[in-house]
């Protein structure tokens, strides 16, 4: 029988635990080991996050009704996600998992264009040099080496260390908790660390990768990988949009400066199942989720703007609005997602198409043309 | 004990429920198997009937499973791995085709690895990106492999057990979009899990499928039925080894051969089939060997793969071809 | 510029030399390709000449390097990756098939990757295992890559130039049993990267091989040739996308096709090749195409290599057979 | 431009340096990290050093002289090797790399096995489970994995934690420096943390991976790399025998007990180049290589030997008169391996030939009895 590990410790005190700012009742405290940026927009982290919910909480919707045909939920993440989103410049890149609807938002890309992966539409969605945000990777870990990449080339055209805000440049990539355990990953952090590379490694720890709750990839926190590799970890609370915001801002500053990478863990939760089509019933019990819902970072940080007299009533009423406006957007825009022709498929496997694919084109074409189609029609 | 209308997934979870019972030294393992069932629900219950020292839920990789499984094997065990979707089989390419293949052959026989590597594939289910592919052919080009396919739950529940009982590498290939469909299935005592079948017997044309593709060219061959040709279907089964027997007595007396895959046509399958038929019955082909497959593109949005698939449409035109030399 | 009488090695050595100083994006990046020059020394001194940070000795992994690279080329960068030999390739296989070949495709044409996979392969050398091993059925079957291979030194030099300028991913495959092989090399213009040769004109009997089997191929077409029998001998070069006009042109005229490679039989490279040939010559065909190749086995312990390999008695009996038919 | 990482403190105080009972001076000293094993068998270690010392420059005698085809030289480590594996029990399983030569000669196995693979003849060489010494494994990183999945077989088998020192059982994995930064090793150090197995991974850091000094791969010693998994990493001087032995043996009775994996770095030199078919001149000073040359891990034994006065000049005598007899039956052995003959490549491909490899095999088999080879004959 195996012998049970040493559970890390718990979080019993304050300074053991995760960075936070801001409690779940809504109060703004100081971190010793982190400070807060000097100028902060909650009113807009607060939008950006109600936003996001909204767009998640219709894409569910949208999925319910045939519309899409899978969607990973962010709900519980978003503190996590527009946080770091928020730490971002204009010039540095990101690396999205699959989930990161929230900095697809915060990046600027239309909402619209996330839905068509999970409508069977494409394969893409958007170019992923108009707002700096590269496609989606499903394949786990695998983006990580191209950010790694990716800050390689920024070390090459000399675009950090120089001290200019506008020309400094860093990745931030995002990989979840079940992606530390692929060889992948940590070779990126292999390469990261010896050519001290301008990336940061954003893991929202959901506590989940589908049903593999933490202790299965690891024994120790996240953030603790870094150690091994010889670069600097911290751990947040990823509920916490101002913990995730500064703990994001600091890491990004270091990287641009020449300083190197780091790896934040985001500890936050998976409020859903993972995907619509997953069951999360089957494996865990509700009441974990219930207590991590009481920890909600949208309400936190409503109780906190309340709270402080920042924004009024009518504050809210036109995240609502805004919110109205965006459902609509998304459906509408989802049911008019074109359907790629039949050529679609043969288009762009190369830069030009080799004859032998013309072949196979012209061939699927006259197939199509002629009204036939996968089943029997005659 | 008999099992009337049960889905193929039903199948392989019975026929993997047997194949624990009857081996203490059979284990599975693989990402979300566990307290899940796994994604397609395979391997549902198994966890609570056999404990999680033998129903093993991993952590996140690939190389992980395939690797450890060998290790395992090297200690006595048989493992039979899950990979998730056939596009998550390429972290794990090096254990499998570079060790696994490889260490009984290196070891002069004193290495025997019975692992066995489940993997659900091929499309048709409306999936994302990379839960489509049709990995195959890397397999089957790597000697020291067995590559076998299912296409019916009886066929599922035999050859998973004979899979397991293998004392070689196994890639077992579920095709998933037929992981619903429903028949009976009993305890007769299987064909050789190295066997192709002659699914349905006919008199114009030999048209070979295997996996996904065999209720698809069994439609076609329906249809063709009404429209006056004689199609014989070949279920190939086992990939590698390769029953050239079955398909060669076919194909001399029907002189046509065609092959429906989903893997892209460049290198596909039907590539090394087409090569050994061409030579093997040169004499007696009435028209070259034809090729009904996936395109040589990746695999498309799923809004559009149901033409990019072979489909008896396309198989029925292939066959008026073949019928017109 | 006229370079008589180098060796593969430095032909290749020279073209990415002329790689690196036509373009300030091209940087060359593998397992001690700096300080070494590789272990084969195909990087001699590059290092030297253009820095640490153009010629990048990299840590020990190899989807480090291709997944790297991947980033490289999206920031703009034009990444030439050695992988040490064959038989490494295979840790790289994700990022190779599931993200390098794909990404293009998947961001509809926003990608560009110009990123180039340089593997030494095949066998012959007597080396030990892992050293020796024919991969390119695994890239040739991956729609989005480009796979190319050389056969003489001035092939090297301008194939590599090629592949360095294409804007699609290409591996490069490096026949290392032919890297001392020398030959003259010019600056002259060269054919497009996809264009297969006419090594050697015959009229008798196509003889198709590609990268290790040239020399051989034309070795035996030099004693069929003592024995009376024409063998024109077709040199391949590019294995993705094939060029079948020249194959099919050439095959039309001779009425028998044959083909020579390392790798193994089932669904090696000559599967295609056959299967296409028979469909697009059947009615031209006097003999089936028949293989030659290495066996259904591992690659064996270099004693015995050379009996193992497709050589130039192997390729005569099939001759023989072939006209025999 | 990449800015340079801190460079790690150089072990300038003794207790931040890897654990030494041996100087190199051959004075015997403690370490407060680690206690000397009750029972030394100095003698024996010394012995097993020079006539792995000796089995290495025979090999690489027969390589000059055409008999092997390449050699990996192990020279400056047969203190790690001799050292680690006289801590194994009989019960135990090792797997190597291609280097440890050392370690397999003290399993037991008869060292002409060891020059197959290396002449040609064979792809492995020996039967793995005679003396629970697995076959070399040329891909950087994968029997890690192995190992692993081995361990978790003894976990199975209740082969640890039962406190019966001839049933407990644990495995000794070996890899070197560079091998870190395959993912195939990362994910090994993932699941023996996360199971908490039996495994005990031995790494030679002997600076280089081929022309690659270490600080391509990493910026932190070796036995850091396991922090970030959560378990316990060793730092060792790789040319102390007694070190090597005494972090193994701590190791490998934690590991039986059940109470997980190590990590052991054993800060060696590699003296000779990777192989005989590498030119290590292009890449290192010898200036360097000749300061570790002056640690050599068989002197220093050698030095307090003679100055404890525990053997006489006759003992060093009686090793000599063994290398002698050693080297001839290397040599010996070495020419009379015998050649495969041509059915071999096609048997255990599979536990029963396919018959379609069966024809191929027929084929061949005619081929070959036509007294036609490769090249042309006629
Ligand atoms: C290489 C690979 N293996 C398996 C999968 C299947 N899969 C999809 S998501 C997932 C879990 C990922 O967990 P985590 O990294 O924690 O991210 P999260 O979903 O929690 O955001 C798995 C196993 C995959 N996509 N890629
Ligand atoms: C996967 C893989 N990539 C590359 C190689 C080529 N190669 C052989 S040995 C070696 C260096 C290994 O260095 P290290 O792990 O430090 O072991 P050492 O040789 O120093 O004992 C390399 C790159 C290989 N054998 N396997
Ligand atoms: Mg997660
Ligand atoms: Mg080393």
């Amino acid at each position: 029988m195996p012998r049970k590990p040493p559970t890390p410790t718990a979080d019993a005190r304050r300074s053991d635990g995760p960075i936070q700012f801001l409690t779940p009742e809504g109060a703004l405290e100081s971190d010793s080991r982190l400070g807060l940026p000097a100028r902060l927009d909650l009113p807009a982290l607060y939008r950006d996050m109600a936003l996001v919910r909204r767009l998640d909480t219709e894409a569910i919707a949208l999925q319910r009704q045939g519309e899409l045909g899978l969607w990973p939920s962010l709900r519980g993440q978003e503190a996590a996600q527009v946080g770091a989103a928020h730490a971002l410049s204009a010039q540095d890149m990101v690396f999205p998992t699959y989930r990161e609807h929230g900095v697809a938002w915060c990046r600027g890309l239309d909402p619209v264009s996330l839905l068509g992966l999970f409508r069977g539409t494409t394969l893409g969605g958007w170019n992923p040099y108009e707002n700096r945000f590269q496609l989606y990777t499903l394949v786990i870990g695998a983006q990580t080496l191209h950010a790694v990449g990716y800050a390689m080339g920024l070390v090459r055209d000399d675009a950090i260390g120089s001290g200019d805000d506008s020309r400094d440049t860093a990745v931030l990539v995002f990989l979840g908790d079940g992606a530390l355990s692929e060889g992948e990953t940590n070779e990126a952090f292999v390469w990261a660390a010896a050519q001290n590379l301008p990336v940061v490694f954003f893991c929202q720890n959901n506590q989940w990768a589908i049903s593999a709750p933490y202790s299965v990839q690891s024994r120790v926190p996240v953030a603790q990988r870094a150690s091994g590799f010889g670069f600097p970890g911290v751990r947040v609370d990823g509920n916490d949009v101002l913990a995730c915001l500064a703990a994001t801002g600091d890491a990004l500053a270091r990287a641009r400066s020449g300083g190197g990478p780091t790896l934040i863990e985001a500890v936050t939760y998976r409020v859903n199942a993972h995907t619509t089509a997953d069951d999360a019933g089957r494996y865990r019990p509700a009441s974990v989720t219930d207590e991590w819902i009481a920890k909600d970072p949208l309400e936190r940080l409503r109780r906190h703007l309340t709270a402080s007299g920042a924004v009024d009533e009518e504050f809210f009423a036109g995240i609502e609005r805004r919110e109205h406006e965006l459902a609509d957007h998304l459906r509408t825009g989802c049911r008019s997602l074109p359907v790629p022709g039949p050529a679609s498929s043969f288009e762009h496997t190369y830069t030009t198409m080799p004859a032998e694919l013309g072949h196979q084109l012209a061939g699927h074409l006259e197939f199509v043309a002629s009204g036939q189609e996968n089943g029997a029609t005659r | 004990m008999s099992m009337p209308g049960i889905s193929m997934v039903k199948a392989l979870n019975n026929g993997l429920r047997r194949a624990l019972q009857d081996d203490p030294k059979v284990l599975l393992m693989g990402e979300d198997i566990g307290r899940l069932g796994g994604v397609f629900r395979v391997t549902d219950g198994l966890r609570k009937e056999f404990g999680s020292l033998r129903v093993v839920d991993t952590p996140l990789g690939e190389a992980g499973i395939v690797g450890a499984a060998i290790g395992l094997a090297l200690r006595g065990y048989r493992p039979v791995c899950e990979l998730q979707f056939d596009g998550f089989v390429y972290p794990a390419a090096n254990q499998i085709i570079s060790q696994l293949a490889k260490l009984r052959h290196r070891s002069g026989g004193a290495i025997t690895l019975p692992v066995v590597i489940r993997i659900p594939y091929g499309g048709g289910i409306g999936s994302i990106e990379h839960h489509s592919e049709s990995p195959e052919v890397h397999f089957a080009h790597t000697a020291g492999l067995k590559v076998v396919t299912c296409s019916s739950p009886q066929d599922a529940y035999d050859m998973i057990r004979q899979a397991v009982a293998a004392d070689d590498p196994v890639i077992f290939l579920e095709p998933k979009r037929h992981y619903w469909s429903k028949g009976d299935v009993t305890d007769e005592p299987p064909a050789p899990l190295e066997r192709a079948r002659v699914t349905r017997p006919g008199t114009d044309a030999t048209l070979i499928a295997y996996g996904p593709t065999v209720p698809v060219a069994l439609a076609a061959a329906d249809v063709a039925a009404g429209e006056g040709r004689s199609v014989e279907v070949v279920d190939l089964r086992s990939l590698s080894p390769l029953d050239m027997d079955t398909v060669r007595e076919s194909v001399h007396r029907t002189g046509r051969a065609l092959v429906a895959h989903e893997a892209s046509l460049s290198h596909g399958f039907g590539a090394e089939l087409a090569a050994r038929i061409q030579q093997e019955e040169f004499h007696f082909l009435e028209a070259p060997v034809l090729r009904i497959t996936g395109y040589d593109t990746p695999y498309p949005p799923s809004r559009i793969e149901s033409d990019w698939l072979p489909g008896v449409d396309r198989i029925l035109d292939a066959l008026d071809r073949s019928m017109s030399y």
